[in-house]
C-alpha cells in the first residue's frame, strides 16, 4: 500500500481531528485511571491508551448510521462514534445518567442511537453479533457497514472462526478489525498462535484482509475507508489487522511480568499521539498554541465529564429489576 | 387450514412457522439443515421451496456462530427463528444465550432487545445414547433474561410459536423429540392461553401432578390409571418453564395437599427440584405429604431400549409414586 | 511448610498446586494465563518459574479447545489441572464437559476414565457485572458423571485439591473471586474431611443454614448476628456439591426442625432449591415451618455496588429470613 | 503427488488385504442397514459405505499402540483398527458384550485396549480430545500417533479452529483425517463453507496438508504413510483431506432431498472397491476365485457377529447406573 494511491487527502483540519479525536480518548482515559485510584470507578478497567489511532482511524470513514461492535477496552472506540463523554464517564461511575444506566461500567458501554453495541465482555462473543447486525442489514436492503473490533487473542478463539466463515459465505458487509497488540493479558501472541499473522488467517474464509501499522492513524484510516468502500458496493466482508500496542497493563490489576518496560518504552516512541504530532510539526501543520488549545478544549471536556458524573445520582436500588424483561419496565 | 383438522406435533409446528413468515417479512428460519434436508425432525419441510434460500436459511455447523447472529439479527430489526438442531448441541450456544441474548436489554439499560425465538429439540426416547438424549429445559429456566416454553399439545405447537414471536425478549422453545408423531385435532388460535399460563389438563382432588412437554402424556396416563384405582389426579401442564405460572401451581397443590412433579431432567438440580422447592416455601401448611418427583437416573443415558427405560420417568414410577404419596 | 502459618486462599490453593506438581510428574497445570501473567487472581504466580512452560502451560484463548485437550490428556494418562478463568468462559467449554468427560466412562461400559481436575473462579462481588458474575455451580451439579467442589476454607482451598486429584473421575472446584483474600491458619492434612463430606462449620439447634463457597462467610456471619439475638443456628457447609452429603443435611434438620438455604445462584432452579426440594421430600414430618431461601434477585448482576450488593445474599436477608423461619 | 516417489511398496497380498477390509466394512454396513429394517439395530445408523477407502488407508499404516478418534460414522474405523466385528456387531445390538457394554450403541464405539476412542457423536466434539491424547504422548515422550476422523462439515465448528491452532502451536503428533464426502446431513459443503478446499485452511495454522482422492485406497495410504512417518519423526500435526462421497443417506432417517440419484450413482462408479477390483482384475491380479474367497471369508465373519450379537445378553437393567463413576463399579 503505497501513500499515493489510497491514503485520504490529506489536510490540516482533517489531520487536526484525528490528532484531538485521540488526545481525548488519551486524556479521558489517564483520567480514568487516576479516578479508578480514587475507587472512583470500579471493577474491570482496561485502557486502551497506545492504540487510540485504531478506533480513531477506523471511525473517520464511518457513517453516521454504520454499527460498531467492540470489546471490554472500548472507550476509546465509543468515544469515536461520538457517545458524550459525559455518558461515558457516568457509566465508568456507574451513574444512571451512564450511556447504560451505570449498569455497565467501563465494559458495557452501549448506545444504541449511535448504533453503538458495546462494550462486550466476553473474548470472541460479539463477533457473532457483528455478523447478525450486517445480516439484518443486507436482509433489509440497507447499505450500512458495521465494524467488529477485537483483539489478536479472540482470534484463537472458535466464534473468530465460525463468525468469518459466515459472513463472507453469505458476503455480509462486516468490516473485521484485529487490534493486534501482541498480548491477551500476558499471553504473547507468539505462545498463542501457530499462525502469528492474524489477517492471513482471513484466507481460509476467502476474506480479503489487509495489516497496517495500527500505530499510525493515517494509515489505518486509509485502509479502512478502502474497506469500507468495497464493502458498500457489496464486496462482502474484509479485515485489517492493526499492529498496535497497550501502554498500560491489561486491567488495574495487571502487574505486568510477561513483559520488560524497555519493550513498552520502544513501543511508546512509536506511539499513535506522538508519531502525529511530531509529524505535523516537523511539517509546519501544529504549532504550541494549537497544540495548547486541543489540551485545553479537552482538559474542559473532561472537567465537564467529571462534574457530570460527579453530580449525576445512582439508579435507585428499587429499580434493580427493570429491564430484565421489556415488560417490567 | 382448517381448524377442526388432525395435525402432527410436527404438522402444527411447521404451520406455525408458515403462517409466521407470510404475515411478517421480517421473520426468517435459520439454522442447521432446516432447508435443503427439510430438517432434522422435518418440522420444516417443504419450507424452502416455499419460502425460497434467503428466508429458508442453511447454516454452516456452526452453533455458536449461527445463534449469536441470530442475536445480531434480531437487534437490527429482524425476527429470526433459529433451530438448534437439538439441546444437546445447544451447549456449543450456551455463551450467546447466556451472556448475550440474556443480559443485552438490562446491562444496556434498557436500550437494546433481541426478541429472538430459538427452537431445539429435546429429550430421549428414540436411542439416540448418551449424547443426543439431554434433557436440559432447567438450565435456561435458570437464567433471567430469556423465556422457555415447553409445548406439549398439538395446540400448543401450533400457537405458542406465534406468541414468542411476538415477545420482545429472546423465547426459547423446546419440543420434546418423542412428541412430532403425535396427532390431535387443532383447537381455534383463541382458545389458547396466554404462554406464560400454565394449564391443568385434567380436574382432580387428591394429588397435583406437575409435568411439561415430552412427560406430560405419561403423567396424563397416569392419571388415568390412578382413576382407575380411585385416586383422582389434578394434571398441570406448565407450559412455560420461565416464567412459572406460580398461581396455577398452588392453588392446585391448596386444593389437593398433596404433589407429585415429573420431569425427565436427572433428579438431582431438576426443574421439579424447584418445583418442589416452590410448593414447600409457599404451600407448606397446605401440604399433607412430602412433595415428590419422579425424574431420571443419574445416569448419561444409554443407548439399549430397556435401558434408556429404566433411565427415564415411565408411568408406572408415577402411577407407584403418586399411591405412596396418597395413601402414606 | 509450616502448618501453622496462615495463608490467603490464593497462597494454599497455590501451595495445593505446588504439592501436586512435586508429588506427581504427572500433574500439570493449564489454562488461560496461568504461566506469564501469573494466574488470572495470582493463584499460579511463581509456578511457572519453579516448574517451567512445560508443565505450567499458557493456553490461547479457546475454551473448549484446551479443555477438551485436558480431558484427552487425561485419558492418555496424564493428571492435569484446567484453570477454566471463570465460571463465565466455561459456558464455552459446557460441550467437553457435559457431552464428553462426564459421559465416556459410562457410555465406553466403564472402559475410559477422564481423571481430570478444572478449576474455575465463580461468583460476583467484583463489581464486574453481568457477563462476569455468574454463580452457575447449580448446573454442573446437576450433571452425573462430574463430581463439583466449592472449597470455602482455607483448609479446603489447602486440601480438597489433591483429593480431587486422587479421583479418578473429572472433578470441578469452584473458587470463590471473594475468598481468595481470606487468611487463616491452616490445620493439618489428616484434619481435613473427605472431599465430599458436608461439615457442620457451627453447632446449633433453632435452624439449620446450609451454604457453600462465598456465602458461607456470610452465612456464618449471619448465625453469628443470629445468636446475639438468642437464636442458635446450626451452619453446614456442602463442601461438595456433586455429590451431596445428604445425610449430615437432613440430620441437622431433623434437630433444628427449619431450614434456610443460602445460595448465590439465581434463584429459580438454584442448588438451594434442591437442597429445600431434598429436605421436603426426606425430612417433611421433621420441619416445623417452610424451607426457605435466600438467593441472588433473578437479574444480570449489575455493575455499581448498591446494586450489586442489592442483587445478591447479603448478611441482613439471612438474619431477617433465619429470624421469620424461627418466629414463624 | 505422483505414483512413483511416493506410493507405498504394492504387491498382491497387500492390496488384497485393503480390499478385504473394505469389503469386510461394506458388507458389515449392508446387513447392519438390513438388521436396522428388522429393528434389532435402533437409534441412529450411519452408514460409511462409500467412503470404506479412507478408514482402510490410513488404519494401515497405523501401529497398534497408534490412537484413533472417530466420529459416530465409526464402523469402518473401528474394524480397521483390529476391533472384533462380533464385539461391534454386539454393540449396535445394544448387547453387554459389545464394545461398549451395548450401552453406546452405532455411534459410541470404543475399545481401550486398541485404543480406539471412539464413537464420539458432537461434531467436532473429538478434535480437543485428539490435541489432549497427543498431547499426553508428547509429555509422556511416547512416540505414537492420534488419528482423528472428522467430517467436512466438522471444520465449520470452532473447535476446528481452536483444536488445529493448539496442536500446531505444541506440536503435536496428530494427523486430522478429514473426510470430506460433500455434505453435512443435508448441507452441500457449497453453502457450509466460504472457502471449500477444507486443506487450505490448515495453512492458517501452519499446518503440513493434502488432499488426496479418497476413493483411492492407496493413495490414501501413501498420503497417510507419509504423514504418519513425518509426525513419527517430530515434525509434528498434519492433516489430509480425503475426497469421499457417501453412497447412502446421512442417516437411516435420510429421504436425500438434497441430491440427486444421477450425482450418487456417478460417485458409485469411482467407489473404492470397484475402482481397486477393477484394477487388480486388470492387472491379473485378482481372479474370481480370490475375489469370492473375499466375500466368502468376509460373509462368514459376519455371519458368526450376528449369531454372536444375537445370543448376547443384554445388560441386566439393574446394573444401569454402575460406571457412572468409578467407585460405583
Ligand atoms: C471467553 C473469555 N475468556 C477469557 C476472558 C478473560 N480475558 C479478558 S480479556 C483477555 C485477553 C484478550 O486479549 P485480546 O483479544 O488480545 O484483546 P486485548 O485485551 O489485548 O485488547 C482475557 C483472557 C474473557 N473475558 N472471555
Ligand atoms: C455439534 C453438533 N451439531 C449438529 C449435530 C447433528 N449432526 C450430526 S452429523 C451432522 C453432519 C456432519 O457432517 P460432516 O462433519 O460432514 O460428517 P459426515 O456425517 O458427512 O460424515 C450433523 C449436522 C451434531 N451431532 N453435533
Ligand atoms: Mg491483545
Ligand atoms: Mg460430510
Amino acid at each position: 500500500m503505497t501513500a499515493a494511491n489510497t491514503k485520504p487527502h490529506i489536510n490540516k483540519t482533517h489531520l487536526h481531528f484525528l490528532l484531538k479525536q485521540m488526545v481525548r480518548i488519551r486524556r479521558f482515559e489517564e483520567k480514568c485511571a487516576e479516578l479508578y485510584m480514587q475507587e472512583k470507578i470500579r471493577g474491570f478497567l482496561h485502557l486502551y491508551i497506545g492504540e487510540e489511532a485504531v478506533a480513531v482511524g477506523v471511525m473517520k470513514v464511518l457513517q453516521e448510521d454504520d454499527a460498531v461492535v467492540a470489546t471490554y477496552r472500548e472507550h476509546g472506540h465509543a468515544l469515536a462514534k461520538g457517545l458524550s463523554m459525559d455518558e461515558v464517564m457516568a457509566e465508568m461511575f456507574g451513574k444512571v445518567t451512564g450511556s447504560s444506566r451505570g449498569r455497565g461500567g467501563s465494559m458495557h458501554i452501549f448506545d444504541a442511537s449511535k448504533r453503538f453495541y458495546g462494550g462486550n465482555a466476553i473474548v470472541a462473543g460479539a463477533l457473532p453479533m457483528a455478523v447478525g447486525l450486517a445480516l439484518a442489514d443486507k436482509m433489509q436492503n440497507r447499505n450500512r457497514v458495521t465494524v467488529c473490533f477485537f483483539g489478536e487473542g479472540a482470534a484463537a478463539e472458535g466464534e473468530f472462526h465460525e463468525s468469518l466463515n459466515l459472513a463472507k459465505l453469505w458476503s455480509l458487509p462486516v468490516l473485521f478489525v484485529c487490534e493486534n497488540n501482541l498480548y491477551a493479558m500476558g499471553t504473547a501472541l507468539s505462545i498463542s498462535e501457530s499462525e502469528q499473522h492474524i489477517f492471513k488467517k482471513a484466507q481460509s474464509y476467502g476474506l480479503a484482509a489487509v495489516e497496517v501499522d495500527g500505530m499510525n492513524v493515517v494509515d489505518v484510516e486509509a485502509a479502512a475507508q478502502k474497506c469500507c468502500t468495497a464493502i458498500r458496493q457489496g464486496e462482502g466482508p474484509h479485515l485489517i489487522e492493526c499492529h498496535t500496542y497497550r501502554f498500560r497493563g491489561h486491567s488495574m490489576f495487571d502487574t505486568q511480568l510477561y513483559r520488560s518496560p524497555e519493550e513498552v518504552s520502544t513501543w511508546q516512541q512509536k506511539g499513535p499521539i506522538l508519531q502525529l504530532k511530531q509529524w505535523l510539526e516537523h511539517n509546519g501543520k501544529l504549532d504550541e498554541v494549537e497544540w495548547q488549545q486541543i489540551e485545553v478544549e479537552v482538559q474542559q471536556e473532561i472537567e465537564q465529564a467529571v462534574a457530570f458524573a460527579e453530580q449525576s445520582e445512582f439508579e435507585p436500588a428499587s429499580e434493580l429489576c427493570r429491564d430484565v424483561y421489556l415488560e417490567s419496565a | 387450514m382448517n381448524h377442526t383438522e388432525q395435525l402432527t406435533y410436527r404438522e402444527a409446528m411447521r404451520e406455525a412457522i408458515r403462517e409466521a413468515m407470510q404475515q411478517d417479512p421480517s421473520v426468517f428460519l435459520m439454522g442447521e439443515d432446516v432447508g435443503h434436508y427439510g430438517g432434522c425432525y422435518a418440522v420444516s419441510k417443504g419450507l424452502l421451496q416455499e419460502f425460497g434460500e434467503s428466508r429458508i436459511v442453511d447454516t454452516p455447523l456452526s452453533e455458536s456462530g449461527f445463534v449469536g447472529a441470530g442475536i445480531g439479527a434480531a437487534m437490527g430489526g429482524m425476527r429470526p427463528i433459529v433451530e438448534v438442531m437439538t439441546v444437546n448441541f445447544s451447549l456449543l450456544a450456551l455463551d450467546q444465550i447466556v451472556n448475550n441474548a440474556a443480559t443485552l436489554r438490562h446491562m444496556s439499560g434498557g436500550q437494546l432487545g433481541v426478541p429472538l425465538v430459538i427452537r431445539m429439540a429435546t429429550g430421549s426416547g428414540k436411542q439416540l445414547a448418551a449424547q443426543h438424549s439431554h434433557s436440559l429445559e432447567n438450565w435456561y429456566a435458570h437464567v433471567p433474561g430469556i423465556k422457555v416454553l415447553a409445548p406439549a399439545t398439538i395446540a400448543d405447537a401450533r400457537y405458542m410459536l406465534a406468541m414468542a414471536l411476538v415477545d420482545p425478549d429472546p423465547v426459547l422453545i423446546f419440543e420434546h423429540v418423542m412428541l412430532y408423531n403425535r396427532k390431535e385435532a387443532v383447537p381455534k388460535a383463541d382458545d389458547c392461553p396466554a404462554m406464560d399460563q400454565a394449564v391443568v389438563r385434567q380436574q382432580g382432588s387428591d394429588i397435583t401432578l406437575v409435568s411439561y412437554g415430552g412427560s406430560l402424556f405419561k403423567t396424563l396416563a397416569a392419571a388415568e390409571a390412578l382413576t382407575e384405582q380411585k385416586i383422582s389426579a389434578e394434571v398441570i401442564d406448565l407450559r412455560s418453564l420461565r416464567p412459572l405460572d406460580t398461581q396455577t401451581l398452588f392453588s392446585s397443590v391448596n386444593k389437593t395437599h398433596r404433589l407429585l412433579v415429573v420431569d425427565e431432567g436427572w433428579r438431582t438440580g431438576s426443574l421439579a427440584g424447584e418445583i418442589c422447592a416452590l410448593v414447600a416455601e409457599h404451600c407448606f401448611w397446605a401440604l399433607d405429604a412430602p412433595p415428590q418427583r419422579v425424574c431420571s437416573q443419574e445416569v448419561p443415558i444409554p443407548y439399549p431400549k430397556h435401558l434408556e427405560i429404566a433411565a427415564t420417568p415411565q408411568v408406572e414410577h408415577i402411577v407407584t409414586t403418586a399411591k405412596q404419596i396418597v395413601y402414606r
